[in-house]
């Protein structure tokens, strides 16, 4: 089996081995390196062992660091040199996960399957690997820890850049209600709808050309004395116009909102507001 | 990266300024550069950046807590369309009261009570002149002289009207309501009386 | 204000989208103006305005749901001088969920707990949830019907994505050849759900 896996498959550079009389023994044959997978510092056994997320970080990390080919893992290594890791921790009363042990588990099944003959896959023909379902997790694991790396680098807002937001002078102008004329209209239609039902309020209908006429005669007679009756008429503006403003006058005077005076007959004619109604103008 | 002109300065002032929530003191600001400036310098760095923005739709501005740049209250209407809050209606009552206000001016609130029916708020009316599209234009000359209300010219303005007559003629109102009340007037007593006054009025248009 | 030249009318987009507090779509912002222009009008416009801020402190962004203006990195150092509070830093637990949420979505956190081979504390899966980034987007028919966890339009946007095709490429799992049982593994490829999700988000845009 590839009991030495670990120690040959990082073989590749080698340090000058320095004092020959110390080197250690492994698997019954000298060591000429160090192992690259265990060289922690004791002190810095805790940090590391703490920094783990989880088992499959665990073997990720005792992999990688033993340079061994992932697609063909020595199972007994690595499994001894994980145990050896789960006991520290346990020794050092770390929380220890018990996902760390069921992985425990899982690799001395898979390392004892190792052992046995295989029966070949049905489809296939070839000898299913007890290993390939932790391979497939250990590359997985691997694929999304390094996407969390990256994400993790990823400029990210508020942290590398900021955005922008300018305060709103808000309420500086108060938002009023819109109304079309469409809405007028619609409210007039109630009103006259509710006239008709309640028979006594009448809703006369009444030509506008003559109120607005009598609204800018009223406005023109704000504040002043009396007024020339014909200077309340713009001649140039037309017949129609004339006649409008002659029953504006007239529907004034009817509501008694204005007073018209002529001292005698051919005299000029006055108008002139009603003096309680002048008194607030 | 590394500032060498006051441009560049200005750049990072300016940064600072558009990102900030809240307003900004003189001494925070300070804060943004190695470089101790005096009080002048940073007048002129401030003074400077604001003329940048003279025109556009956000102001610097100097309030009690310090400096922020803000929107220029011209711009309110363009930045309200985006928002999703619902524009602010009136209610029926101040409709109603407008549209009595539009159609019957002059018209005091006694004449608005008896077309509605029911009595005026004064807040209704105060509404509307708060907003300038109605005024008081004299006082009827009989008991408690009661004040008579008109619409005014920015009422006009507002919807777009030249003059009154533009108001959708009491005409149109009638048919569109005799279309809509058709199935119920048939049930009652066909009104002669509503065709009869439309067409009078009508003829009497400017 | 009225708007007259092709100038005013992009004072108006500047500041529309200077005081927006997200990125704002362009549907969005063709309610700014009461003209219809059609996208490319648009587009010129938000180029023109683009070109701008060339050199300046901001830059204008298109993100996954819109629009923003957002600082140039290299303003950051300055910018961090006026911050009183940092965003959080995450843990490897968290940034390793995300990841998973984000290639691999939607997913149970029994899913979440399989390829990362630990138990999720809900923590972990709360301070994502409150930072935005992540939400459930339904259940899983199966037994105690899980949560499936996917990221968010936030998620995209804060990390200036437009759609999820934008994601740092997965770093390819190392070949399988030799590997006896090669079809297992070729069900841990990237899926290429992530891919097609982004083709359709990536049109979206203008």
């Amino acid at each position: 089996m590839d009991e030495l896996g670990v120690v040959e498959g990082g073989a590749a550079e080698a340090p000058a081995v320095a004092a020959e009389q110390h080197l250690p023994k492994v698997y019954g044959e000298w060591m000429t390196e160090m192992p690259r997978d265990l060289y922690i510092p004791p002190d810095a056994l805790e940090v590391i062992l703490e920094s783990f997320e989880g088992p499959l970080d665990l073997l990720l990390y005792l992999i990688r660091k033993a340079n061994i080919n992932i697609l063909d893992i020595p199972m007994a290594p690595l499994t001894a040199q994980y145990l050896k890791y789960v006991e520290a921790m346990h020794k050092r009363n770390l929380e220890l996960a018990a996902e760390y042990l069921l992985m425990a588990a899982m690799l001395i099944e898979i390392k004892s399957r190792m052992l046995l003959p295989r029966p070949p896959k049905a489809e296939t023909g070839e000898p299913e690997d007890p290993r390939a379902e932790l391979v497939r997790r250990l590359l997985e694991y691997e694929q999304m820890k390094a996407a969390a790396a990256k994400l993790d680098a990823w400029p990210q807002a508020g942290r590398n850049y900021e955005w922008i937001a300018v305060w709103v002078a808000d309420k500086v102008v108060e938002r009023q209600p819109e109304v079309t004329l469409h809405d007028l209209q619609v409210a007039w239609l109630g009103l006259i709808k509710q006239a008709r039902m309640t028979e006594h309020h009448k809703v006369k209908r009444e030509e506008l050309s003559v109120r607005e006429t009598m609204i800018t005669i009223l406005r023109r007679l704000q504040g002043r004395g009396f007024m020339v009756f014909e200077d309340l008429f713009d001649v140039a503006a037309g017949a129609q116009v004339l006649v409008v403003g002659f029953l504006a006058i007239l529907e004034l005077a009817r509501e008694s909102l204005v007073e018209i005076t002529q001292t005698e007959a051919l005299a000029p004619i006055y108008v002139k507001v009603v003096e309680s109604a002048a008194l607030q103008a | 990266m590394q500032l060498y002109k006051p441009e560049d300065y200005k750049r990072v002032l300016e940064t600072a300024l558009l990102v900030a929530a809240e307003p900004v003191s003189l001494a925070e600001l300070k804060k943004l550069f190695d470089e101790e400036f005096d009080d002048e310098t940073w007048r002129t760095l401030i003074d400077d950046l604001r003329r940048d923005w003279a025109g556009r739709g956000i102001e610097l501005v100097q309030l009690a807590s310090g400096w922020r740049f803000q929107t220029r209250p011209e711009y309110q209407i363009f930045l309200d369309r985006l928002k999703n809050e619902r524009p602010p209606k009136y209610s029926r009552a101040v409709m109603e009261t407008l549209a009595i206000i539009a159609y019957r001016q002059p018209v005091t609130r006694g004449d608005i009570e008896e077309i509605r029916g029911v009595a005026v708020s004064p807040n209704v009316l105060k509404a509307l002149e708060a907003r300038g599209w109605i005024d008081t234009v004299g006082h009827r000359d009989s008991p408690g002289r009661p004040a008579l209300y008109a619409t005014t010219r920015k009422f006009l303005d507002d919807l777009g009207l030249r003059s009154l007559s533009e108001l959708p003629p009491l005409t149109e109102i009638e048919k569109v309501m005799d279309f809509a009340d058709a199935p119920l007037l048939s049930q009652t007593q066909p009104t002669p009386s509503a065709a009869e006054e439309s067409s009078s009025a009508e003829s009497a248009g400017i």
